[in-house]
């Protein structure tokens, strides 16, 4: 069996070289993706018919409310991937990845909030959705809390990594439960109409949209994961040469 | 030397009640916390019996859900200090007969107490008949549940110093499910529904919570010690 | 494919929803930008943190190579 | 040699924070053997002594019991070591009796933790919660432990601490007497032990030296 | 020496405040409390707005005071037991000052954030728009009285072994005139009433506890230390 | 006699569930005189302490200072003490200089709290949080207070808990120092003190009695 890939998908250094090279690339295709789509998405999609202009807030809230969720999965794995295989690594994305995902929900609930108003009259209401998703960023909070509370590297991966599995375990359960317990007390004043199937025209930029959220959500993991990276590994040769590389290089311009 | 897993389940609930019943005080705690609260909703919220009826279950399940949850992130705390926790993880038994009967003596002090007092704040706060059987069955069970799943936080935040209450932040969400159910099951039951079916969920996680937690808790107090 | 709207604005209003919209345009902007901005100066904060480090330790070796 | 070690430390390491606290290229300890571990405060003794009772993993090393690694033979190590720390694990709301019968290992007749009180001056103190002991006191019935347990490995992190003359003295006679039937003692201290032959080592941790840099 | 009274006063704020600064998970911990226990409700209760809006001002209400009388237990625990407040009792100046310090920054560190995040909770709960002025006019004044009223059970309980929650019992019916006014004060805003009526009576049992309760704290510490 | 006497007792007696723990007819603490107490655990050396320092207020007897009665002259006599009892009063999540400048009882320049912190071998530590410190450093981070005190008696209970042995000869120069200059130390102590002209003072607790009917 060739492990080498495994092995090398471990080592931070091949990480942050191999970012290195192709993270310009993909920021940029990642900022020609949301431009594209927001520019189309704002100015260019049609208009919808019972919701007017209001509905292109979509172009966000969807989105971030996509990566929200699989970032928190993303999270768990990596978390697992440490404590069963003790990678470092894997660690260090976990770290980034809390950080992340919590914005991306508050996002997700901000335009959600802001897309209420005028189409339910409510900044909020307690949908089943929505709900799930106010307890999946208390679980991200969870998470980022634990990471800071531990003084010991070591103790406050191990612990995050466990919240996170736990939390994967309790998400689908979340779900179901509220899902179940929204039905059981529907509130008549607000209809959630079912998703229309949406016109091509406005579902294109929609696509591009996500696209361009999962490209940026790679670029940002990639830049909090490297910071981590340096952190880390303060101690070691190749960090030492890096700096002593950076140092010659400002002493050469001057 | 306890060669038999069974022993560190009894030696520590034995111990574990003993201690309670050593400072009364502090183990009737949650029981305070839950009378007391409950009786501040009249005065907080309304004093009018036809809408207190109407939220009288919720609130007597939040305020158990919460009683439990402040009362739980104690449960390795003190061993922590003294250096009994030390102890117990260097100790060559299974760490899960242990662990289990702690959240064994910390339902018997908490969530039973509960439970057997909830009738008098359901009388206080105007519950329909028919809510009663179910209440105190959801409690009996929920609050088993939410013992096991809060041990799990207040492990994980044994060792910081006086973490105690982001534990909130960390069980809050696991709880939510316990709380839904426990508070249908009693909506079912003065609605006439048939309120076994959220009681048997409840159940059925009941019994996850026992074969999990345990597991669970047991390795995280022992990769959260290093500190 | 056509632009939805007659002017400027037109597109800030949005038929009246303006502000929702734009509130969430502003909103993911910082939300993009702080994700990408912030590690890129946590990266260099702890670049220099290292740097200084480094700077510190030798120095202090060429004193106690001297002392010796 | 005659005696077979009972624990062998390999090029044991423990960071903190990037600071070496223990570093420790070989020690043995024999059984038969009182093993005084000695240093400056901050220098790492406490800290060695968790790493032999498994309460903290090293970074690098190996510790053989019997000539076995802990890791394998984890169960039966863990079953042959006592340990007494800093924090005495006594639950003050219990009284001295209570405390020993649930701290020790076997199951206890109250005659056996009777006698284990009043032999270390507690006779008429095995009914008072332990809140109401003096610091030297709350100690000796966390000691009392030494004499109920049938452990061959003690380790003893500054027992001495708060306990009086006439204390100490039993406490080395105790010490003694574990070695002389076959066990063996790791002792941290800062005061002379009056036993005889006691072996001295001396730890310094790497962290000591940012205090006098 | 510290020879002017007002000393004690900054030192033991601005030590309390750099105690809570370096352990933020738990100086936060009633402001979790506040804000997941508020969640808990439309899921304990009914997520309907309409039956939320009605109840809003006083679970708000409720979980503010709960949060308060939580956190205040622990205002001299720590240093009752790392023996700070034997020397503190044991030095010569005035108890009063040092008492106030430690109150204010417990005010700071609880009822303050309490009160700034309560629109957001109003906004959760479909508080009606005339109630939020109010509602955290009413807060900002009577969380003050509840850390002052808390700090005389906290006073009382701090030598018990661990009484920590014997409090509840103590604290929860000095609370209630509070919780009665500052929940009138968000109605009274809701109704349409002069809501300034409720909340000056709130505002003179403030001034009332600012002079009475340090006075009785410092005797309650020198008398019950005696252990 | 030429030195007036600082603290006189009389009579004092301290009681707890009807037994007597301290009772001291006559005892005199003279300026510039180190005053070792000693007695087996639990014989009421720390109860005695308390007495003095006032946390403890006793059934019967009074305390002179100067004397005064210490209750007529509290504010003199209170700023005139120092206790360091076998709790530190060390706030953990502080760093040490932050600990000092809350414990000392004047305003305090960095500088001087760092010197007091580098004397007591604590030099590069002073911006660490005190969790993170061995027993003993947390131990020296409270006993920096001596050197940043001016008050004349110091109440010591047990201050070599925990302290190696270099620490302890710095305390006693400390001690030896504070009497040469006018002060007074009480000090309780399990280990014989190296100082010059140190007087003792046995005390026996009628408990300790109980112990040994
Ligand atoms: C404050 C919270 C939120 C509010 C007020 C809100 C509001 C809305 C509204 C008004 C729509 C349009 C529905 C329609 O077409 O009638 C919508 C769509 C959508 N929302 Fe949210 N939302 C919130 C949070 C979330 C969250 C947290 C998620 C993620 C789980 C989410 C996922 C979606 C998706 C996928 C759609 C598009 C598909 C559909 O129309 O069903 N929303 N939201
Ligand atoms: N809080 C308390 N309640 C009741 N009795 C107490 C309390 N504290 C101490 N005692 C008793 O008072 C007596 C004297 O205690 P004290 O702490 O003064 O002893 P000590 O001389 O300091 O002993 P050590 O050398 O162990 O520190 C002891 O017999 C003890 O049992
Ligand atoms: N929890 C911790 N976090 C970080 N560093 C620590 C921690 N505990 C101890 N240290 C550091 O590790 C070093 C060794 O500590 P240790 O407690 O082993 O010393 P020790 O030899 O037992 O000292 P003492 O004689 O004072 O008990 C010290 O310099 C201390 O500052
Ligand atoms: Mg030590
Ligand atoms: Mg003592």
């Amino acid at each position: 069996m060739n492990w080498v890939w495994f092995y090398r998908l471990g080592s931070p250094l091949w990480f942050y070289q191999t970012t290195t090279r192709w993270l310009p690339w993909l920021s940029l295709l990642a900022f020609m993706l949301l431009a594209t789509g927001l520019v189309w998405g704002l100015g260019f999609a049609p208009q919808d018919a019972k919701q007017g202009n209001s509905f292109r807030i979509i172009y966000m809230h969807v989105p971030a409310s996509f990566l929200a969720l699989v970032g928190y999965f993303l999270m768990a794995a990596a978390g697992a991937i440490g404590l069963i295989w003790k990678m470092k690594l894997s660690y260090m994305v976990m770290k980034a990845a809390a950080p992340i995902g919590a914005a991306l929900t508050f996002l997700a609930l901000f335009t959600g909030a802001v897309w209420g108003k005028p189409t339910w009259g409510s900044y909020w209401v307690w949908d089943a959705r929505i709900t799930s998703m106010l307890i999946l960023l208390f679980l991200y909070f969870g998470v980022l809390a634990l990471q800071y509370a531990f003084h010991n590297e070591e103790a406050s991966n191990k612990a995050s990594a466990v919240l996170a599995l736990v939390g994967t375990v309790n998400i689908p359960i979340i779900y179901k439960s509220v899902d179940w317990w929204y039905t059981l007390h529907q509130p008549s004043t607000i209809k959630l109409t079912s998703a229309p199937s949406m016109h091509p025209d406005m579902f294109q930029p929609l696509l591009v949209m996500i696209l361009g959220f999962y490209c940026f959500y790679v670029v940002a993991l990639c830049l909090f994961t490297r910071v981590e990276i340096l952190r880390r590994e303060r101690k070691t040769t190749w960090v030492g040469d890096l700096i002593g590389s950076s140092n010659n290089a400002v002493e050469g311009e001057k | 030397m306890r060669k038999y897993t069974s022993d560190g389940f009894y030696a520590y609930l034995r111990r574990d009640l003993l201690q309670s019943h050593r400072r009364l005080g502090e183990a009737a705690s949650p029981l305070i916390f839950f009378v007391m609260a409950s009786t501040l909703v009249p005065l907080g919220i309304t004093p009018d019996p036809a809408s207190l009826a109407e939220i009288a279950s919720g609130i007597i399940w939040v305020f158990a859900l919460l009683a439990t949850m402040l009362s739980v992130g104690g449960l390795f705390a003190g061993d922590y200090q003294d250096g009994s926790l030390e102890q117990l993880l260097i100790s060559p038994q299974v760490l899960v007969m242990p662990v289990l009967g702690k959240v064994t003596a910390h339902w018997l002090i908490t969530g039973l107490p509960l439970t057997l007092v909830s009738p008098l704040l359901g009388l206080m706060l105007f519950l329909p008949e028919a809510g009663y059987l179910p209440m105190t069955a959801s409690l009996a069970l929920g609050t088993a549940c939410l013992s096991l799943l809060g041990a799990v936080g207040a492990a994980l935040t044994v060792s910081l110093q006086k973490g105690g209450m982001l534990l909130a932040l960390i069980v809050m969400p696991l709880y939510m499910p316990v709380i839904i159910f426990g508070a249908a099951t009693v909506q079912y039951g003065i609605d006439g529904l048939a309120w076994t079916a959220p009681l048997a969920i409840l159940g059925a996680m009941l019994a996850a919570a026992i074969a999990l937690c345990p597991l669970a808790i047991a390795s995280v107090l022992r990769l959260t010690s290093i500190n | 494919m056509k632009f939805q709207f007659q002017s400027i604005g037109h597109l800030l209003d949005m038929g009246g929803h303006g502000f929702y919209v734009w509130s969430a345009v502003i909103v993911t902007l910082i939300v993009i930008i702080g994700l990408i901005v912030r590690p890129l100066l946590q990266h260099r904060v702890v670049l220099n943190q290292i740097a200084q480090e480094l700077a510190r330790e030798k120095l202090r070796k060429k004193t106690t190579g001297e002392g010796n | 040699m005659g005696n077979p070690s009972l624990i062998s430390i390999e090029n044991l390491r423990f960071e903190r924070d990037d600071t070496t606290v223990v570093s420790c290229d070989q020690l043995h300890v024999n059984v038969g053997e009182i093993l005084q571990i000695e240093g400056p405060n901050g220098s790492g003794k406490t800290t060695l002594l968790r790493l032999l009772t498994t309460a903290i993993q090293p970074q690098e090393g190996t510790i053989l019991y019997c000539g076995k690694s802990i890791a394998e033979c984890r169960f039966e190590y863990l079953s042959d070591i006592l340990f007494i720390g800093h924090q005495s694990a006594v639950k003050l709301t219990l009284t001295a009796e209570e405390n020993l019968a649930w701290m020790a290992e076997s199951e206890l007749s109250s005659a056996a933790s009777l006698r284990a009180l009043e032999s270390l001056g507690l006779a008429g103190y095995s009914d008072i919660p332990c809140y109401k002991l003096s610091a030297g006191q709350q100690r000796r019935v966390a000691l009392a432990r030494l004499l109920l347990s049938d452990a061959r490995l003690w380790y003893l992190d500054e027992p001495f601490t708060a306990i009086d003359r006439d204390g100490v003295k039993l406490l080395e006679r105790c010490m003694e007497d574990h070695v002389s039937s076959g066990g063996a003692v790791v002792v941290s201290t800062h005061q002379d032990l009056d036993v005889q032959d006691v072996r001295h080592y001396s730890v310094l941790g790497e962290s000591l030296l940012r205090a006098y840099s």
